[in-house]
């Protein structure tokens, strides 16, 4: 393989220039445009964006499925809640708080999750963040149990503006993604990514999987915490079900949904799915229903997401540059280069019936 | 003829792995498929088998048309696929793992019982209380072509028996394919190991790429200067 | 003396009922190696159909009710897995899960159409409708039938997964699908009828514990957590670990309300976290390669 | 591989999203008239209420409430009792000559997803008014966007006393009795049954209705000086479905009484549970038996247990046909919640009439302090926190099924707590 590695950074130019230009011009027009109520809506989904844009990061990149992004969702929710109920500190300092907190909450899940491999590891983030859940619920004196804490009060009241409140959030949200998006295609980035590919090669390479992993759960938990304080921002309140296992589901199905393998896959997936939700549980009672037949469907034909249409081959292309680049002499990967699964490696989808194994 | 491909192809997600292949075999023969690594032996084998889709082409198997046929049919018809590496079953017991592949079906009788499965590899049945999953590498290669003799095949197809086995052992197992050779067995097999392969059958063929590069009787395949360079077997010669 | 009675009995009954929901689940996973959210949804039917075939009887139809759920919900099961789960057993587990949920939702939806939004209930078949009184401790009789169903329960799988050909190759088909397709099993119908037997088991557990609850929209997803968790302690895809994961939550429940009643809800998830940290796989779960 | 292919691609998959969210978002719009560029929600909202009653003779009021899950059938038939009493409205000729039109979903039991709800139905429905949801969570999400957009939100089921502290609330109105009054009805009913010294276990789902109407419970208990002795608390999680080890804890402490603050599916289970261990023989428990838990648990019912509930049709001779009128609709006899629900809406439509607007300023203000003729008798908007007065029915439950239901129903007579009696002085919170 010798092509010019011209092209490639040029693709980069145009990844790291023309896309973040045309999306904040967008958001920036649209944000003119709306109405109020498409504007909030429009708001809550930045805020998703980012929760599953940073969950991705451990899902698409790192081949880590956690249950329970919504442990650092909620706690950096709570964090500004709790702030606010107990006077803590003023909403600011809070609010840049949130990244820490969650990055040290995931530090110390991390440690002890890493541990395990695959649905273990997706099963204890799920028990941690129930544990999350279960205290904030018994602690009804400290944290107002499971009524949860609402007050407009909560936010600056210049945040309180709808959309002052949308441009603060596209803000924090087209910031976060850049840098998360720095995060993958930096080299830690790409060895992450050929952690996902091939664990034990990466480890025959001298490579700590462990410490990569932790790292890319640390960063993760500081933006879903990040994401949890934007919620703040939107909701004006925080309650135990930001920390329940339905929330941690929600950007899996987002990133699902838009597909895993693209960077932007998450937060489209973001916008499809809560449009899609609001306008379903708004005109049918059978939300459930349709919402869960409008999943089956797409897990059945569209495995790979809506993005995955658009970019599967942009995202072929990349892997190999990033292997060109990134990990200075990994032995070529085998063909046929399948879509690899992120939770098992290619060992265990050969185990499956009539699955190749190359 | 116990077996006739005729141009395979076989893909997997968009790169075409098999580009073409046609292969005939005689009953009683046996027939070794070469090349290196990557060249499409296994995929080939495991087409035939009904494990792996073909895109194209016909599989006959003693007359019948098995193209389609999903892998318990045909193992049922009497196309025994031994597969490569670590297959046992390996929470079962040597003895489970027996007679679970004697009574998988009603196959019609050949011959092949546990009895005598174990009267020809005697080993067995000391491991007969084993767990699969702690045998070793021969252990296993064992204890598979046993439960693909007690599929009473008529034709057994051996995906690179050799692999991961001790000099001694590969030893063995060329014993063994010779005696299954005078029982009549028709038997196809793949190998990287060339020489150990020719060495135990009628004809070879050669793969590259998805294709047949070479067919020929083994012993001028063995001979031929060209495939001993093209199969980097010289050294081992 | 009488406390210990009370809190054994409690145990008993509590480990009981959380491994006959439990069983079903670790069975499909053994197996297919496919989370089942929609587990709690044939759960559920289960119940929701007992109520249907009982009414307002008493008493002795439901002996007859209980495997004609079981077999109801396992044909439900069979459908299933033939119209969505085949499709999906190349797919990743997160897809499988999202799969699972999608089929939770429409359960639960047309369980709201079929059952309607209030409670239902079913009274204790004759035998068990009293109550026994062991060193001073009074407990219902029905609990014992749930303990000794779900005794029946384990030890007819473990009978059949170690004593019969089919349980061979339920776990053969576990290490290998495609050797064991070699050897002439029928993979497929294999898999649909583990996938079958799992939902008969669910719809089984949904019945023969309904007369003990109330029925209603919602224990769908109440029951999917607790099973989650006594598998997990377990080991997925461990008869013997689920029935100790049942026993051990048993435990924690019984002795964090009596001890510790402000943070029992909270004990079960530490003794899964304490569990998985010294233990990955699960108490009695294999290693995954 | 090269360049010029992937380029394209990019912007492409740029141009898909941001040509996806115009889309989606131009869409989901395209009902509205709020012209853009309005900077606060409170100034957006003067317009729809305005200009909705001269749009096409109707007028639109919301409903967001649980309709799946555990507590379904608490917003489901409560639901049922909104669209009867709109109905109902409708066949007599409207409110001030508008039909009226119901905007109705299911919020999940998810406050993000009913505030989002009621706003959508605010700004796009155009909706003048909210009637309320089950969850005090959900209540507490939706009464902060009617209060932001000046509409008025009418509780029927969330009865959390939280929701009217904050006080100057202009816009909220609470139609189901409260967190304090309800206990204290119990109380007061309770104190003339219990003799002598007394031993009390309490049994509630663990989150604030629980906790507060178990609190609210015991300090009634300390007012009227009853004897009495705590002997267990538990508080399972709500919708629990296993609550062996609660429940061994409370039979084992051997108390007289059980104060129970479950309700629905929970209470059932709760029911079922405790009979078997017969906790019912020497035991009376105290707990929401309403209609719809004594339908469900029929044979099993516990008689001479302590029931209480909100709005008893049976005990509410007030009602006329109603009860016959509403099942010959919806299938069944109106939950308490049915008519609480149709007791909000009615109280609604009066304000209108009685401001001569839809106007929600208008209405707030005629509701507060009023006093409203509805389907049970009249009942005055208490002008400070504009809690219904309403009473609580308390009762013991019957040995045999009524012969007008066939359902155990309580023995008469029924006991109907005064509403001045179970009330704080206004103002005061607990």
């Amino acid at each position: 393989m010798t092509t010019t590695s011209a092209g490639p950074r040029r693709a980069l130019v145009v990844r790291s220039v023309v896309v973040p230009v045309v999306l904040v011009a967008a958001l920036l027009l649209l944000g003119h445009t709306l109405s109020i109520t498409n504007v909030l809506t429009l708001e809550e989904v930045l805020g998703l964006a980012v929760f599953a844009a940073a969950t991705n990061l451990l899902l698409g990149y790192g081949g880590l499925v956690s249950f329970g992004q919504a442990a650092f969702y909620g706690s950096g929710a709570y964090l500004v809640g709790l702030s606010w109920l107990h006077h803590w500190m003023p909403f600011w300092a809070a609010f840049v708080l949130t990244p820490v907190a969650g990055g040290v909450i995931a530090l110390a899940m991390g440690a002890i999750a890493l541990r395990t491999r695959r649905l273990y590891f997706a099963l204890l983030t799920l028990a941690f963040s129930e544990l999350f859940f279960q205290l904030v619920n018994v602690r009804y004196d400290f944290t107002k149990g499971a009524t949860g804490i609402f007050s407009v009060s909560m936010i600056p009241a210049s945040l309180a503006s709808p959309r002052t409140g949308y441009y603060f959030t596209a803000g924090v949200a087209c910031v976060s993604l850049l840098i998360l998006w720095k995060v993958t295609v930096s080299p830690f980035g790409l060895v992450l990514r050929a952690t996902r590919e091939n664990r034990e090669r990466a480890e025959a390479l001298g490579v700590s999987v462990y410490r990569h992993q932790l790292l890319a759960f640390v960063i993760s938990g500081a933006f879903c915490s990040l994401a949890g304080a934007l919620f703040v921002v939107w909701g004006q309140s925080t309650y135990p079900d930001l920390l329940n296992w339905t929330t941690s589901g929600q950007p899996l199905f987002m990133a699902v949904i838009g597909g895993m393998f693209a960077f932007l896959g998450p937060a489209v997936g973001a916008l499809l799915y809560q449009f899609g939700y609001q306008y379903v549980t708004q005109h049918s009672h059978d939300w459930q229903l349709i919402l869960g037949a409008a999943l089956l469907l797409v897990v059945l034909f569209r495995p790979d997401g809506l993005a995955g249409v658009v970019s599967r081959q942009t995202w072929a292309r990349l892997s190999r540059f990033a292997r060109r680049a990134g990990r200075r002499g990994l032995p070529p990967e085998r063909e046929p280069a399948a879509m690899e699964t992120p939770i098992d490696g290619a060992g265990e989808a050969a185990r499956v019936p009539g699955s190749p194994t190359p | 003829m116990i077996l006739d491909i005729q141009d395979l192809h076989v893909y997997y997600g968009e790169s075409h792995v098999i580009q073409g292949i046609s292969l005939e075999m005689d009953r009683g023969e046996a027939v070794a498929l070469l090349g290196r690594n990557g060249a499409g032996k296994t995929t080939t084998m495991r087409a035939v088998a009904g494990l792996t889709p073909c895109a194209r082409g016909r599989v006959r198997f003693d007359g019948q048309d098995i193209t389609r046929w999903p892998a318990y049919r045909t193992a049922r018809r009497g196309l025994s696929f031994v597969p490569s590496g670590r297959r046992a079953f390996d929470t079962l017991t040597v003895r489970q793992n027996l007679d679970l592949a004697a009574r998988a079906w009603r196959f019609p009788r050949r011959g092949w019982d546990v009895a005598r499965v174990l009267k020809v590899f005697p080993l067995l049945e000391e491991l007969s209380g084993r767990r699969a999953g702690h045998l070793s590498g021969g252990e296993q290669q064992m204890l598979k072509i046993a439960r693909g003799l007690l599929a009473n095949p008529e034709l057994l197809i051996l995906d690179e028996p050799t692999e991961g086995l001790s000099p001694a052992v590969v030893k063995d197992l060329g014993r063994w394919l010779d005696l299954l050779r005078g029982e009549g067995l028709s038997i196809l097999v793949t190998e990287q190991n060339a020489l150990f392969a020719l060495a135990h059958a009628d004809r070879g063929y050669v793969l590259e790429k998805g294709r047949i590069r070479f067919a020929s009787d083994a012993s001028s395949l063995r001979s031929s200067d060209e495939i001993r360079s093209y199969l980097g077997v010289a050294r081992l010669a | 003396m009488h406390a210990f009675v009370v809190d054994l009995v409690s145990t008993l009954s509590t480990a009981g009922y959380l491994f006959i929901v439990s069983a079903g689940l670790t069975l499909v996973f053994g197996a297919m190696r496919v989370i089942n959210l929609a587990h709690g949804s044939f759960y559920m039917y289960g119940a929701f159909l007992v109520t249907t075939l009982v009414g307002a009887s008493s008493g002795a139809r439901f002996w007859w009710a209980v495997p004609a759920c079981a077999v109801a919900i396992g044909a439900v099961g069979a459908v299933v897995e033939l119209g969505v789960m085949r499709r999906l057993y190349r797919s990743e587990h997160l897809t499988q899960l999202l799969a699972t949920f999608g089929l939770l939702l429409i359960f639960a939806d047309l369980a709201l159409r079929l059952w309607g939004t209030g409670a239902r209930t079913v009274s204790s078949p004759s035998p068990f409708q009293g109550r026994i009184t062991i060193a001073g401790a009074t407990f219902p009789s029905y609990d014992i039938a749930i303990t000794v169903v779900a005794v029946l329960v384990g030890v007819g799988l473990w009978a059949m997964l170690t004593r019969t050909v089919v349980g061979w190759r339920i776990r053969a088909v576990v290490s290998d699908p495609e050797a064991l397709a070699a050897t002439g099993t029928n993979t497929h119908l294999l898999l649909t009828v583990v996938f079958a037997l799992g939902a008969g088991l669910a719809g089984l557990a949904g019945a023969i514990v309904a007369p003990q609850t109330s029925i209603a929209p919602g224990i769908d997803q109440a029951i999917i957590v607790s099973a989650f968790i006594v598998t997990v302690i377990g080991g997925l895809g461990s008869i013997a670990g689920t029935a100790l994961g049942a026993v051990l939550i048993g435990v924690a429940q019984t002795l964090g309300t009596r001890y510790a009643p402000n943070w029992a809800s909270t004990v079960i998830y530490v003794v899964l976290i304490a569990v998985l940290a010294v233990r990955p796989w699960g108490l009695l779960g294999a290693a995954e390669r | 591989m090269t360049v010029p292919t992937l380029k394209p691609r990019l912007l492409a998959a740029t141009a898909v999203t941001a040509a996806l969210a115009l889309a989606v978002t131009a869409c989901s719009s395209s009902a509205k008239s709020t012209s853009p560029g309005t900077t606060s929600p409170s100034a957006s909202s003067g317009s729809p209420s305005s200009s909705a009653p001269s749009s096409g003779g109707s007028v639109t009021v919301g409903d967001s409430t649980t309709l799946s899950g555990a507590i379904a059938q608490l917003g489901q038939t409560g639901l049922d009792g909104v669209k009867m009493a709109i109905a109902d409205l409708n066949a007599k000729g409207g409110v001030l000559g508008k039909t009226v039109k119901l905007v109705s979903a299911d919020d999940n039991i998810t406050p993000a997803t009913g505030a989002t709800e009621v706003r959508t139905m605010i700004t796009q429905d155009h909706a003048i008014a909210m009637f309320g949801p089950v969850s005090s969570a959900v209540a507490a999400a939706q009464e902060q966007v009617t209060n932001q957009y000046s509409i008025p939100m009418f509780f029927y089921t969330s009865n959390d006393m939280g929701l009217m502290r904050g006080g100057a609330n202009k816009y909220a109105f609470q139609f189901v009795p409260n967190t304090t009054m309800e206990p204290s009805a119990v109380a007061d009913y309770f104190v003339k049954q219990a003799h002598g010294p007394i031993t009390i276990a309490t049994f509630a789902p663990d989150y604030s209705f629980g906790h507060d109407t178990v609190s609210g419970f015991i300090a009634a208990l300390q007012r009227l000086h009853v004897n009495y002795r705590l002997v267990a608390q538990e508080f399972p999680p709500l919708s629990a479905t296993n609550i062996t080890s609660y429940l061994t804890a409370i039979v084992d402490s051997h108390p007289d009484y059980v104060f129970n603050a479950q309700f629905g599916s929970d209470l059932v289970n709760f029911t079922k549970q405790a009979s078997s261990f017969g906790l019912f023989q020497k035991t009376k428990v105290i707990a929401m038996y309403d209609y719809n838990v004594l339908a469900a648990l029929g044979s099993t019912t516990p008689a001479g247990s302590i029931g209480f509930d909100r709005a008893p049709f049976w005990a509410m001779p007030e009602l006329g046909n109603f009860p016959q009128t509403f099942k010959a609709k919806y299938g069944d006899y109106p939950s308490e919640w049915a008519i609480m629900g149709y007791t909000a809406v009615q109280g609604w439509a009066w304000a209108v009439e009685k401001a001569n607007s839809f106007s929600p300023s208008a209405v707030a203000s005629a509701l507060a302090g009023a006093t409203v003729p509805t389907i049970r008798g009249n009942l005055t908007i208490q002008a400070c926190d504009h809690q219904a007065e309403i009473p609580e029915y308390v009762g013991t439950i019957a040995a045999q099924p009524d012969p007008r239901y066939g359902v155990r129903l309580w023995n008469q007579p029924v006991f109907s707590a005064p509403f001045s009696d179970i009330n704080p002085p206004c103002g005061a919170s607990s």
